[in-house]
């Protein structure tokens, strides 16, 4: 009776995420377009970032405006130990992640302290010293000019060349990207997080500390957007500062937001929004007004990105949710399979 | 003047206020007690437009003005002095009070300023402090600023959230004084929520005793003075006090 | 209100999936110019059905906008015109453009696109060197022809120093601009210089050829340093530049930062001739810069002078006709950047009139066969060692004077 | 009762707050197994006192004691792992939980799983989750809520929600619990049912230190009280001997002709 | 005597670039404090009223005329932008609300490439900009102006907050925004009204800062976050504070160009930025008051 009450409240099957990957996996046997592959290619790019990014924002409540300096820190990691060290990219994956993670760990101690605005603004300005030294020290990165020729990724012979080659790669980082944060949100340590969220006061009260748990959280999304980045370098073989400015991470946080913080489903359906929601416009904006360009498309994001959050502050995923649970509720069923679906809406899936 | 019927107040989950009834005429200064949490802010709050009422109705002069917010209650006539004063403390005295006519300042530029004066009267004390910050005044004259801050709304209810709150007896008896001579004299209606409640009763009319978001025993203030359930209420030997 | 915007999501992924499938559907409606449409079905009968495709992309928004935007329009003014004459060979051209918005991300999306979706014949464009060197792995990837647009060298020389395959580049290198800067101040006897450089890709590209051949013409920069894109006031860094009393002062940059920089360089009052890349060469700059942009000494492709060329300049008929063709369209001066992508189109349009669609006999044809070709930009002698073929004399000296461009001889 | 032993002593405590005194030189002793209530109108201190205990505030002066270990500049969290741990005034439960979680949250001190255990999800992890879990759903037994497990404590009527902190509070095996006001804004029903639990887990061996507006609560559960006013401690004793404290007494009806009734300017 | 005069230039140019800064910085602080909002937006209202003022003195309108419609029609549409978004939004959370403001950056960016397009565009001096040199050092009449118009507006907001009645009753919002609503003030009134305020200050900086560097669509942005650096740094509750920030901020900014690397300018700022957000998270100049932190 325990584990099966377990499984209620926890609802861990690995039964979404599953379904999430077969249908993702099936895609090649119905398209076998290139470019779809590299659009969802973006996506998971994006997608591992995000996840990093959502855990820390919704659970931690911690707003970060700088990841992109560890997408950049990863993808630059990457490309000068496999370039010029000549070293396999697999380890320089892994070095670059070390390296995201102890300059999350210094940057976090005194950062943490801060909240709000503040917290914003100085995640911000780390990111912009980041993008800066990126460009300055042109020794080590190839400055403003970029850096040239990284390698593919290969594993165990396997060269990763194609788009369809990375898009299995980076899907399968980002699978167990969610599985590893399910587990832990789902766990005493996941618990901590919520609880901060929940309340802070009270949190403290029952012996969670905060700080301590902000910063791991933080290390723990440096290192999926590290490793992103690293990614990214190999998939694209040529990387240059301003992938890694301060809007970057600012999109990161959009895509968060807009599909619901604090939501591991929402960073991939924002993702998934902001790099459909561009090509879209791309296809659909010229067909409704000829002749104009892309600043179209921009103003168009633009308010359909403050409609959004004006109308949905939670973000999509959640509002989905609700509306799902709410048409359920309203479907007259019997008590045993209302009582499911109550368990299931408190489940721990959705938070 | 103003009659309240079967007012409940919500807090989120919390029934703070479980259906309140009373009436108050014109000139009358209305007393009411009760222990902490018993929803007596949440009722002056209410009355102020501060919180919405989730069912039951407040008729003011006949009109019903339940659904009004803030703004439109001070317009009309109804002023909170809030518990623990909050008053703008970075703001000189003489503008905590100029604030206080926030509403009619613009229309009535002259007559304000002559309230001012009439104010002022009410509290010589402020008087010599004009200038002052409001937040380095002692605890008394931020409670006389307060009321003296109600009073530029020009109000024809006043309500003062528990004015004795951390107050030397003697500044409490001052204050109270003045409440008395404000009915008495100007004619203002006045309902005084307060936990000292010896003091409340000396000047009031009436009074009630407020417990659980219902008014559980209410009368004269003399009445009240004496009935040693009051006393016991605030020591919780009498279970009539409960629901 | 809520379920309204809910709905509209779950609609715009229906979007984004029908978008997919009609692609090519729809592409020609969407993108290719609305005369080509006309034309196709007035030329029907000629064909056979599958018109050619070329695929343009540019920065037409973003930062590079004014770069990619009469690139954009040059090359829809010429697909026009050949298509209104009967096409390539008979054959209609379909163009399909896209915008990467100035942003790398979108040009490697665009450019996958353009080789997997649209399975573009030739593909013309990458406005901006970070965008073209993000787009040409895909080109060899996918062996197809890629005319660059993008300045860099980078974009057509590899690491180890040998031509890209399948990357052809059509404006100079910044380095041919740097070596006629280096030899009118070795003329004019300057040897004393400041280099001053955007914090950029352009800008640290132009540094780079300026430390590399400084040297050979005997020029020493007594002060190097750059100035953000987004600089407001450069005088601090003057105060500097005015210590070391150049013999000339060098701005390497494009039209907004130059001109605040040179501004600044006339507030105080330094004396040194300036010289500045040719990134500043349109009518703008004068504009922006004002009576600060006097005198002020850079190297430009022709076009700008195109009419105080002598006769004798074998150019000169394709810069007048270009130039007025352009004007006469879009009701403004023709820019250097849409010549890029004039000599693009044109070579593309050579190739493929004597080599068919085949990709790589298109590529060998531009290498091998082409020639000596009289561009819009310069004299073309693309070679397999060099897959951009200007040499220095593309470029003219050109000194600001009230507001025109004069032959600085 | 036999042989007592204090939990926690409080010595000379005071808070100043930009020139205001809000606790002003309090001392008192909670033993070990009692029921000690702090009581006092409204403004009196109360509220700060705890915080100052709890480590949420920084004393001015003075000294806390908690077996024989101060307590003075230790945060919140370090206290509750000393085992400390409260209730609040105005509820802080985590409301985007489930109740069990929300007592699984309170044992947090007591498990180990760490983030990368935890996001390995290794066996002992789950083992150590399925004991706190059987544990979590025993204390929601003791408070009489085990059927609302799992709901969202939001969802919860404010009665359950108060029973709700305080298994919270109690399933890390605390030696002292905190009680902010825990009966304001229950009904009769509610707060017998809190006494009960209360009463019962005291019998247990827990030390309870509360503060409550309540007289009849506090009257019929407290083993001492402590009397605040402005900050000041004007009486200490058994609930009779409060009862008949006539500066007690004053405090609350607000005799002005007493003594004792310190004014703050 | 180089070396000084070097010091000058470089402290003219840090003066200059502080006033611009400072003016957008005030506008943060002014929205913050009413609304407890930090808008992301606030740059980009000194890109729309330059561009708005050079587009009218393109059509002949004369410069004074164009400057003040410039800041009137910014002004008006910072009062739509806290009507349609800062009002509707103004209950989520800080991570929604930057992301909200910040939407509506993109938006009024896009905006103005649409009217603009992205060329650059200037604006003439307010006054005949020949320098004038002070021990050697330049200082250009455009300067002054920048230098002067930040130190009036500095004084007439001081005046507004402190002397008149709107202003007071702006400050009891900030101070205790729920007596402020007992006494009948209107937080909404308030509200929009700070954001017409701000925008039209952000306006009459794009103006100021338009004949120096030029106008382009995308000038909001960097200015913006200067600005809002310069706010923190000074303290972001107190608009005095901030300007002092602000001025800081330009100087250090010119004296670390100056002196050392343009390339590492952005690195210094934003060291110095992070030094005082860890030490002095309140601001360096703010007062231990009560407000907001």
């Amino acid at each position: 009776m325990n584990s099966k009450s377990l499984k209620l409240i926890y609802n861990n099957s690995i039964l979404g995420p599953i379904i999430l990957f077969a249908v993702l996996f099936c895609i090649p046997l119905v398209s076998s377009s290139n470019y779809l592959f590299s659009i969802l290619t973006m996506i998971g790019f994006y997608a591992l970032v995000c996840i990093g990014l959502t855990t820390l924002t919704g659970y931690a409540g911690q707003i970060s405006l700088g990841h992109a300096a560890f997408y950049g820190i990863g993808a630059y990691s990457s490309a000068v130990l496999t370039s010029t060290y000549g070293l396999n990219p697999w380890i320089a994956i892994i070095i670059g992640a070390l390296i995201s993670a102890v300059v999350a760990l210094i940057v976090g101690i005194p950062t943490f302290k801060l909240k709000g605005y503040y917290l914003a603004l100085a995640t911000l300005g780390f990111g912009i010293i980041v993008y800066t030294l990126f460009k300055e020290f042109s020794s080590i990165t190839g400055g403003s000019n970029g850096f040239f020729g990284i390698p593919p990724i290969s594993l165990f012979g396997y060269e990763f060349i194609t788009d369809k080659s990375y898009f299995y790669l980076i899907w399968v980082f980002v699978f167990f990207a969610i599985l590893f944060t399910r587990n832990i949100i789902h766990s005493r340590i996941g618990r901590g997080l919520r609880s901060i969220e929940g309340s802070e006061i009270a949190a403290d009260a029952v012996g969670v500390n905060l700080m301590n748990y902000k910063l791991q959280i933080f290390v723990l999304s440096a290192i999926f957007a590290s490793v992103s980045g690293s990614l990214l370098a190999h998939y694209v073989s040529f990387i240059n500062p301003d992938l890694f400015v301060a809007n970057t991470s600012i999109f990161f946080l959009i895509m968060v937001i807009m599909g619901g913080k604090g939501n591991i489903w929402g960073s991939i359906v924002g993702a998934a929004m902001y790099v459909l929601l561009d090509e879209i416009l791309k296809h659909y904006v010229p067909l409704l007004l000829p002749n104009v360009g892309g600043q179209f498309e921009i103003v168009f994001f633009g308010i359909l990105l403050v409609l959004t959050l004006i109308y949905m502050p939670d973000g999509l995923v959640p509002r989905f949710e609700k509306l799902m649970s709410k048409f359920k509720k309203k479907t007259p069923t019997n008590g045993a399979l209302q009582s499911t679906i109550s368990v299931n809406a408190t489940g721990g899936d959705n938070k | 003047m103003l009659k309240v019927t079967d007012l409940h107040t919500h807090h989120g989950y919390l029934h703070v206020l479980n259906g309140i009834n009373f009436e108050l005429s014109e000139g009358e200064l209305l007393a009411i007690v009760g222990s902490n949490g018993a929803g007596k802010s949440t009722l002056l709050g209410t009355l102020a437009g501060v919180y919405r009422p989730s069912s039951g109705s407040i008729e003011y002069k006949g009109k019903d003005i339940t659904k009004q917010n803030v703004q439109k209650m001070v317009s009309s006539g109804i002023c909170l002095v809030p518990e623990r004063r909050q008053i703008f403390s970075s703001l000189s005295v003489k503008d905590n009070l100029m604030l206080g006519a926030y509403h009619r300042y613009r229309r009535d530029h002259k007559k304000v300023h002559d309230e001012y004066e009439e104010v002022l009267e009410l509290f010589p004390r402020l008087k010599t402090m004009l200038n002052r910050p409001g937040g380095l005044l002692s605890g008394g004259e931020q409670q006389m600023l307060a009321i003296g801050r109600g009073l530029m709304a020009n109000p024809k209810v006043l309500m003062l959230d528990e004015p004795s709150l951390g107050l030397a007896p003697l500044i409490v008896k001052d204050i109270m004084q003045i409440l008395r001579k404000l009915c008495d004299e100007r004619g203002a209606t006045i309902i005084l929520v307060e936990q000292n409640v010896k003091a409340a009763l000396k000047v009031a009319d009436r009074g009630c005793v407020l417990a659980h978001g219902q008014i559980v025993i209410s009368g004269t203030s003399q009445e009240l003075l004496n009935d040693p359930k009051v006393q016991e209420a605030y020591f919780g030997k009498m279970e009539a006090a409960k629901v | 209100m809520k379920k309204v915007f809910l709905s509209l999501f779950v609609l715009m992924t229906m979007l984004f999936l029908a978008a997919c499938n009609s692609d090519n559907a729809s592409e020609t409606k969407e993108t290719s110019t609305e005369p080509a449409k006309e034309d196709s079905a007035t030329t029907e009968p000629s064909g056979d059905g599958e018109p050619i495709k070329i695929v343009g992309i540019f920065s037409s928004s973003g930062g590079a906008a004014a770069l990619g935007e009469p690139e954009l329009e040059t090359i829809k003014m010429l697909v026009e015109e050949k298509n209104a004459a009967g096409g390539i060979n008979g054959q209609q051209i379909e163009l399909i453009t896209y915008d990467d918005k100035s942003d790398q991300n979108q040009a490697i999306l665009a450019m996958k696109k353009a080789l997997t979706q649209d399975e573009a014949t030739v593909v013309i464009g990458g406005t901006i060197s970070g965008n073209a060197l993000a787009m040409l792995p895909l080109a060899e990837q996918y062996e197809t022809p890629y005319i660059s647009l993008a300045a860099s060298k980078q974009v057509y020389v590899d690491e180890s120093g040998n031509a890209r395959k399948w990357v052809f580049k059509m404006p100079q290198d910044d380095q041919l601009a740097v070596e006629r800067i280096l030899q009118y101040l070795k003329d004019k006897n300057l040897t004393k210089v400041a280099w001053l450089n955007v914090a950029n890709s352009y800008g640290t590209g132009g540094h780079d050829e300026f430390k590399k051949y400084a040297p050979e013409y005997g020029i020493e920069a007594v002060i190097e340093d750059e100035f953000e894109a987004t600089v407001n006031d450069a005088k601090p860094l003057l105060t500097r530049v005015k210590k070391e009393n150049p013999d000339a002062i060098i701005v390497w940059g494009t039209v907004q930062e130059s001109a605040v920089v040179i501004k600044n360089i006339r507030e105080l009052a330094l004396e040194a001739p300036i010289l500045a890349s040719h990134g500043i060469a349109t009518e703008q700059f004068i504009e922006v810069a004002g009576d600060a942009a006097n005198d002020v000494i850079l190297p430009t492709g022709k076009l700008l002078v195109a009419n105080s060329l002598e006769d004798s300049n074998p150019q000169k008929d394709v810069l007048v006709s270009y130039s007025k063709q352009y004007t006469d369209k879009y009701n403004k001066p023709a820019s250097t950047f849409g010549t890029y992508a004039a000599d693009g189109f044109n070579i593309a349009v050579k190739a493929i009139e004597s080599k068919g669609t085949d990709r790589a006999a298109i590529r060998d044809f531009i290498e091998n066969e082409l020639g000596e070709y009289i561009g819009v930009t310069g004299i073309f002698n693309i070679t397999p060692d060099n897959h951009m073929g200007l040499a220095p004399d593309s470029f003219e000296m050109v000194r600001i004077q009230n507001g025109e461009w004069v032959l600085e001889k | 009762m036999s042989n007592k032993r204090p939990i926690l002593s409080v010595e000379n405590l005071t808070k100043v707050f930009g020139g205001v005194v809000a606790v002003d030189n309090v001392s008192f002793t909670v033993e070990e197994g009692e029921i000690f209530a702090v009581i006092g109108p409204n403004g009196a201190g109360k509220s700060t006192l705890f915080n100052m205990i709890t480590g949420v505030l920084p004393s001015s002066s003075g000294n806390i004691y908690f077996q024989e270990k101060r307590l003075n500049r230790k945060k919140p969290y370090q206290i509750a792992q000393m085992g400390i741990t409260r209730t609040f005034q105005n509820l802080e439960v985590f409301d985007n939980m489930t109740v069990i979680e929300n007592v699984m949250t309170g044992a947090h001190i007591t498990m180990k799983t760490n983030i990368l255990t935890a996001g390995l999800r290794l066996p002992s992890v789950r083992n150590e989750e399925v004991k706190t879990m059987e544990r979590a759903m025993e204390a929601l037994e003791a408070v009489g809520i085990s059927d609302l497990a799992y709901e969202i404590a939001d969802r919860l009527p404010y009665g359950s929600q108060r029973l709700l902190e305080i298994a919270r509070a109690a399933i890390s095996n605390p030696k002292l619990i905190l009680l902010d006001e825990p009966m304001a804004g229950l009904n009769s029903e509610e707060s017998r049912q809190l006494v009960e639990v209360i009463l019962k887990m005291r019998e247990q061996g827990m030390t309870f230190l509360f503060v409550e507006h309540d007289m009849e609560t506090v009257m019929s559960i407290s083993d001492s009280i402590v009397v605040i006013d402005n900050g000041v401690k004007i009486g200490e004793g058994t609930p009779e001997e409060i009862y008949q404290n006539p500066q007690v007494v004053a405090a609350y009806l607000g005799d002005e002709e007493e003594e004792g009734v310190e004014a703050y300017a | 005597m180089e070396l000084l005069s070097q010091m000058m230039q470089l402290l003219f140019s840090g003066l200059t670039l502080g006033a611009i800064y400072a003016l957008i910085a005030v506008g943060f602080v002014v929205i913050y404090n009413v609304t407890g909002i930090l808008n992301f937006a606030q740059g980009e209202f000194a890109m729309l009223g330059a561009l708005t003022c050079i587009s009218l003195v393109n059509n002949n309108v004369p410069l004074w005329l164009a400057i003040i419609l410039s800041i009137v029609i910014v002004a008006a549409i910072g009062g739509i932008f806290e009507r349609t978004a800062l009002h509707t939004a103004r209950k989520s959370s800080v991570t929604t609300l930057i992301i909200i403001t910040i939407g509506v950056s993109i938006v009024l960016r896009g905006a103005a490439i649409l009217i603009w397009g992205t060329q650059v565009q200037t604006l003439p001096p307010f006054t005949d900009n020949t320098p004038i040199t002070i021990l050697d050092a330049v200082l250009l009449p455009q300067n002054i102006w920048a230098v002067g118009i930040s130190i009036v507006i500095l004084i007439l907001m001081m005046y507004f907050f402190n002397y008149t009645f709107v202003g007071k009753s702006l400050t009891a919002c900030v101070v205790n925004p729920f007596a402020a609503r007992l006494m009948g003030i209107n937080p909404e009134k308030m509200s929009l009204f700070a954001v017409i305020v701000s925008a039209g200050v952000g306006a009459l900086a794009g103006t100021v800062i338009a004949p120096i560097s030029g106008a382009t669509y995308d000038m909001g942005m960097m200015l913006g976050i200067k600005a809002f650096v310069a706010a923190v740094i000074g303290g972001l509750t107190n608009a005095p504070a901030a300007i002092a920030g602000a001025f800081l901020i330009g100087i250090l900014e010119a004296f670390t160009e100056g002196l050392w690397s343009s390339g590492l300018k952005d690195v210094v700022t934003f060291t110095f930025l992070l030094l005082i957000l860890f030490v002095k998270p309140e601001g360096l100049f703010a007062k231990a008051s009560g407000k907001r932190v």
